[in-house]
């Protein structure tokens, strides 16, 4: 079939200050496919969507649709052409209402008078949500006071509203559980068999086989070639991703587990989020955590760890009480806290790699007070080898990292601090395939030298993978305790659906 | 040692210029009040008829910006420095700088507490407040209620004016100062806590404002209410402005430092001092009350 | 009801701030609450008020305007210039608002062509443009304006005996928060506020909807210049000097952040009236000109922190 | 090279704009390269440059201060009366310190306690400071200071040549380079100003180093006024009026970014050069003090354009 594809982009070359990012890339979307951009951390996925949509400029190469030589020098001009995105980073405006943000930049009016009309933006905001099968957010809002989630579905909402012939989703699903993926495959199959096409960007390997018609893999900005779903597999794909067998996909977990050190006892939070949460792990276990969207485990962890206020409740680590005034308590007796939000609470973006890492351990790496060069480095580099983090060296600054090496540079200042207890808030969340396993055997050594991990995940594969015990929350309450032989994907959705107890 | 290294042969500087004529230093304490500006004037006129170099500098009043500006006039092998003195006090480690280069120093309008002074050329605000409060006690036959206009809390204009104001006033016991407020100085403001004076108080019989540009502001204040008529305003400065209210018969009185007056004795001083002749430590310049 | 009060609290904590005070001086003070008082007190803030309208344009987009007064100040010494030349009142007026216009435009150009932080670019600018209205006036007031019905009234004049200036501000106040709350231009600047980049990916041109921001609160700084200078008959070399703090501060205790993106404009009247209020209640109140700085900060630093919830 | 290059980037741009202005003054004026006016111009920029170190801190933490002049005011006042009432005078100047640590203190709770942004907080504090000067000195300069050696050595003195006063900065330049690259404070206070949720997330006790800070500039802006005292043998009840300007400009022109977590101390020190530089330079070529306004407004816009990159 020699039809011309809707998006043909040839030899393209990109190349930020000297680090090549792009070579000779060479990637094309028929009318009403959905074609997978697949490939690691910084093998080049978002850049390659920027170029096309004119963010970036392109060094060299050609980018045709349908059949025309176009150049884009901002996205509102692709969009013209019916092109939009879903960009990685959440582009939300926090102090806008969900409406607001659904139609920013392209707002209803009274005809040309620049006057705004609510009624009829607000109406199609509720409209695009259903479609969604989202109904638990006021259009009305803030949506800076919406989980990260609920956020990433009002983008993808605003995306899917716009009449485009093509769209792209850079890892929308990042933040999103199974019930909202279930919702948005809906739609984008739907959308499919009325001619949109989609560019589908995700590290998560199922989605691929479930949704997608094509994939094409890039590797360190290299294209490595486009299949048929139907004519590949999963280990093949992962192979020209990573360049090499990656094996099982979770390690075996075989190590005995002690008695229990951090315990958690009816903590209900100050803002109403979640009310008596009870539950103890053990020394070299992994608990993991499971719910839906909104379910409230964010704000359980930020206030165990002491940044969000409690309303009364106790924590204690080896019968110890701990004071969970401020996270530097916290920190002092031994837990870490890898946050689920890397850009405004994980990382000083603007600032390196060494002074990112350094931050949770600028006591270990000073003396009374004075830092010593030769400790941090060590330390740093020793960390960044430790996680292959992709990275020009310790002085890169972490804003021009690609997301799944930003989220190992936040594991990596927790891991400095040699924790007792380590929380992990979606720690996967934007890593790819490699780098997650990287992940788990980290995960898997910590508790074989007798760390207690909480882990909090919505990717359920990962949840029954990783994890001995599975704590399930509701609504921000406790559903179910589940053990690994135990649990499965019913068990837990009935769970996190508020079902009765399993 | 408190004594700049060099500073005794600093004077050696001006040896690379060896022409003759005179080369004059004037800091002025502020350029955003028309009345230094007429001073200034005044000596840049003198100084141009007697064919002199003048080096003029602003201080902003702001004492340490004057002592900067009299350290670097100094860098200028000048001949004499005039000294409008933004503080009395405050000056007198710029005019010691200057006794040490070997300049001799002439204040103007403002003296200075210390330091060697060949000559003071003035005409003083407290004796300017005192011809003011003369005035007004005058017109209203030493009975009825003032209202103080001050200028820019803290600065010496405002310290001495009310000062030489309240000499006579408080001497008065038929006289009451009925409300005074600060106007920094400032026309908009004259204008502004006029009006909200007069909201408050009732049977004002006159004001006086530590400038013309407050009394000025006044002005419209009371015109506003329509009591212009009954209401004694006294400004001081003498501005053009000012003098022409009076001319109009809607200022009642200002009082006249003839700051040009001022600025050209001061230059000619400085010619005097410069060719050795022997001048008077205070020149005065005879204060006048500008008023119908 | 919850939702409105989500949606006006950032304006609750000044009003009842406002509410407070005005109890206050009433009772302190008998001649506050009085018709001619409250006409009076509307007619002084209404300059503080135009320049903060203006102002709070800026800071909505993460902005700041320090340049206002000198703005106000050349405006007005440029436009009385044009009155003593024999010009049409109305046109001079036009025309020394257009130079609001440009001036404001200048400093837009500078933040967004020329990158500079809004603080130093219009610290600078403020210098520059103060300088300027200097060398114009060779530091001399101008006076001898026309005496035309027209110009007296922009600042003397009455309408149905509320003060002219008083009704500028209102009609102006009208039309700003329908901009802001009802055109696609105020979505714009409270986008750019919240996150300039989201705003721009969504094609939002940042850079123009800025020099336009900027443009604004010069011409309305120049309008209260003009107001003033009516007021005063004359235009002053020094005038408007720290009017941005005044206007700033009106904005912030209005409940408008500082880090853009959050605000209304309503709150910043009522930061302007509460600044009014003070200073015309500590005058009526006659309290030494020394004591007056201390409690008129006090003031301002407790309408902030009755408002505390916002700032975070 | 390059490293080195990318390392110091943010201070290159200002450097070049220093030495440009320097070598063109050099040629206007032959009064210029003397040892005395460097040393002149030095000792001048000494007090501008101690309240703009501190200023660095603040702004770094993505907070401003304009407070500054004010705490100047009422530090030196203060200091002063206890010289007048017979004090030690190291004593004296002890306590002074101490003062202005208190002042900045209560700053910094304002601030991180009451969460109050920093602009509006210190605009608040800066009145209420600048009128506890006027009612503590009654509006008149405090004289008659102790004429020790020791107090007028601080300003007036000379050490090897050189101005005690440039000692003082130069040492304290030292102290504070070294505070912000080698220690754990100067870390933290990069981390809040670049992020603060993340700095609390990473166990940093933000408030408590804000206040840190902001006492810092405090006891820094005192000790500025303390040298000033002795310069002038008086302290004067306003004092320090728009301070908080020239230091801010000399931290900025340093390509210290107003949104806190870059810059460089360095820059700061070469921020207050340009500026003295151009005080100076416009004295010494008897620039007419309106003019003088408008071209330092430009250069100070210049210097900044220059360094672009940054403010980015
Ligand atoms: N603005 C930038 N400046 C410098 N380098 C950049 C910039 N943006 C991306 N890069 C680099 O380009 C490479 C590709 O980044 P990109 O975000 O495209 O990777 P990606 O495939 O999207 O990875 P991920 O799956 O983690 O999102 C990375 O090495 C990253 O460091
Ligand atoms: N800053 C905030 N202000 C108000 N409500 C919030 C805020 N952050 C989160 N919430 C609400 O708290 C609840 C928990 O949100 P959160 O996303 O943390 O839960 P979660 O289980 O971690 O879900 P996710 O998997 O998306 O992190 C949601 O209802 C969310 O809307
Ligand atoms: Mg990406
Ligand atoms: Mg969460």
């Amino acid at each position: 079939m020699s039809e011309t594809p809707l998006v043909e982009m040839t030899g393209i070359d990109k190349a930020f200050s000297g680090n090549q990012v792009l070579t000779k890339v060479a990637f094309n979307v028929k009318k009403g496919e959905v074609h997978a951009l697949m490939g690691e951390n910084g093998a080049g996925k978002s850049t390659l969507v920027k170029i096309l949509t004119g963010i970036h400029p392109r060094d060299k190469g050609q980018i045709k649709i349908n059949g025309e030589e176009v150049s884009f020098t901002n996205p509102k001009q692709a969009e013209a052409k019916g092109i939009v995105v879903i960009h990685q980073e959440l582009n939300i405006i926090p102090h806008l209402t969900v409406t607001q943000n659904m139609f920013l930049g392209k707002e209803i009016t009274y005809g040309k008078t620049g006057i705004l009309n609510h009624k009829k933006m607000k109406a199609e905001t509720v409209k695009n949500l259903h479609a969604l099968g989202v109904s638990n957010i006021d259009p009305d809002d803030l949506a800076g006071d919406l989980s990260v989630g609920k956020q990433q579905m009002i983008e993808i909402a605003r995306a899917l509203a716009t009449n485009a012939e093509l769209i792209i989703m850079d890892e929308p699903t990042a933040a999103l559980t199974d019930r909202e993926i279930e919702s948005l495959f809906k739609v984008v199959n739907a959308l499919r068999t009325e001619g949109v096409s989609f560019v589908y960007i995700s590290h998560r390997m199922e989605e691929i086989f479930e949704l997608c018609d094509r994939i094409t893999v890039l590797r360190d900005g290299q294209f490595i070639g486009t299949e048929k779903i139907v004519e590949t597999s999963l280990e093949e794909i992962v192979k020209m991703m990573v360049g090499r067998e990656l094996g099982e996909r979770f390690p075996s977990r075989d190590h005995n587990i002690g008695e229990t050190i951090f315990e958690v006892t009816n903590l209900s939070s100050k803002e109403g989020l979640f009310r008596n949460i009870s539950f103890g792990v053990r020394k070299g276990e992994v608990l993991g955590v499971a719910g839906l969207m909104g379910a409230g485990r964010t704000e359980v962890m930020e206030t165990i760890f002491g940044y969000r206020k409690k309303e009364s409740g106790t924590v204690t680590l080896n019968g110890k009480l701990l004071n969970t005034k401020q996270p530097s308590n916290l920190i002092k007796a031994g837990i870490g806290f890898i946050t689920e939000d890397r850009k405004t609470k994980g990382l000083v973006l603007g600032s390196t790699i060494r002074e990112n890492i350094a931050l949770t351990n600028l006591s270990t790496v000073s003396t009374n007070g004075v830092i010593s060069k030769s400790k941090e480095k060590s330390l740093v580099n020793e960390l960044i080898k430790q996680l292959k983090v992709r990275t020009t060296g310790s002085e890169q600054e972490v804003k021009s990292l690609s997301g799944g090496n930003q989220q190992k540079v936040v594991i990596a200042k927790w891991l400095g601090i040699e924790p007792k207890v380590l929380i992990l808030d979606e720690p996967t969340r934007g890593v790819d395939i490699g780098a997650k396993k990287e992940i788990y055997s980290i995960i898997n050594e910590l508790t074989k030298n007798g760390v207690a991990v909480i882990m909090i995940s919505s990717e359920l594969p990962e949840v029954l993978g990783v994890s001995d015990r599975i704590m399930v929350l509701h609504e921000g309450k406790i559903t179910a305790f589940l053990d690994r032989d135990e649990a499965n994907q019913e068990n837990i959705m009935m769970a996190a659906t508020g079902g009765s107890k399993a | 040692s408190t004594e700049a290294p060099g500073s005794d042969d600093s004077d050696d500087t001006s040896e690379g210029s060896g022409d003759s004529d005179v080369k004059i230093g004037l800091s002025v304490s502020t350029l955003n009040n028309p009345f230094f500006v007429t001073l200034r004037d005044g000596a840049e006129a003198a100084a141009k008829e007697a064919g002199y170099e003048i080096v003029v500098s602003d201080a902003q009043d702001d004492p340490s910006t004057q002592l900067s500006d009299i350290e670097d006039l100094l860098q200028q092998d000048i001949d004499v420095l005039l000294v409008n003195p933004v503080d009395s006090d405050a000056i007198v480690s710029a005019v010691e700088l200057a006794n040490d280069a070997g300049v001799p120093v002439i204040t103007v309008d403002r003296s200075a507490a210390g330091g060697e002074i060949v000559t003071h050329i003035a005409s003083d605000n407290v004796a300017g407040g005192e011809m003011a409060g003369e005035f007004i006690a005058e017109k209203l036959g030493n009975e009825g209620n003032i209202v103080e206009l001050e200028g820019i809390p803290g600065a010496s204009a405002t310290r001495e004016r009310g000062e030489g104001f309240h000499n006579i006033v408080d001497a008065i016991d038929g006289i009451e100062v009925v409300a005074n407020q600060t106007a920094n100085f400032d026309r908009s403001e004259g204008l502004t806590v006029m009006e909200n004076i007069i909201q408050s108080t009732d049977g004002i019989n006159a004001v006086f404002a530590h400038n013309d540009e407050m009394a000025l502001g006044a002005l419209e204040a009371l015109d506003a209410q329509g009591l212009l008529e009954d209401v004694i305003v006294v400004g001081f400065d003498a501005t053009d402005d000012a003098v022409a209210a009076v001319d109009e018969g809607r200022l009642d009185a200002t009082i006249a430092q003839q700051p040009a007056l001022i600025g050209e004795y001061a230059v000619d001083a400085a010619g005097k001092v410069v060719s050795g002749e022997t001048v008077e430590e205070f020149i005065p310049v005879e204060l006048e009350l500008v008023s119908q | 009801m919850k939702r409105f009060i989500t949606n006006n609290i950032s304006i609750i904590g000044p009003f009842i701030g406002l509410i407070l005070f005005s109890i206050i001086l009433g009772v302190l003070s008998d001649s506050f609450f009085t018709v001619d008082n409250i006409l009076n007190l509307l007619r002084q803030i209404s300059i503080n008020a135009l320049i903060a309208f203006g102002m709070t344009f800026v800071i909505l987009t993460a902005g700041i305007d320090l340049s206002v007064g000198s703005i106000l100040a050349l405006g007005s010494a440029l436009t009385a210039g044009l009155l003593t030349s024999g010009m049409d009142p109305l046109l001079a007026v036009f025309i020394g608002l257009i130079i609001g216009l440009v001036l404001g435009a200048v400093n837009g150009l500078v933040i967004t062509k020329g990158k500079v932080a809004p603080f130093i670019a219009t610290l600078a600018t403020m210098t520059i443009y103060r300088g300027a209205t200097l060398v114009f006036t060779d530091g001399r007031p101008i006076t001898g304006l026309s005496d035309s019905f027209t110009f007296e009234m922009i600042g003397k004049g009455y309408v149905f005996g509320i003060p002219f200036p008083v009704l500028l501000m209102l009609v102006i106040f009208g039309i700003l928060f329908f901009v802001l709350r009802k055109t696609v231009f105020g979505r714009q600047v409270y986008a750019i506020g919240g996150n300039e980049e989201a705003a721009i990916l969504s094609g939002i041109k940042a850079d123009r909807v800025k020099i336009w921001v900027y443009s604004l609160t010069g011409m309305l700084s120049v309008l209260a210049g003009i107001i003033l200078t009516s007021r005063l008959n004359s235009a002053q070399p020094t005038a408007g000097t720290s009017f941005e703090l005044d206007a700033i501060a009106a904005v912030v205790i209005g409940g408008t952040s500082l880090a853009g993106g959050k605000g209304r404009i309503v709150g910043t009247l009522i930061g302007a009236l509460i600044i009014g209020v003070i200073d015309n209640g500590l005058n009526l109140l006659n309290v030494s000109s020394f004591y007056q700085q201390i409690v008129k900060g006090g003031i301002i630093l407790l309408a902030v922190l009755l408002d505390r919830r916002q700032s975070k």
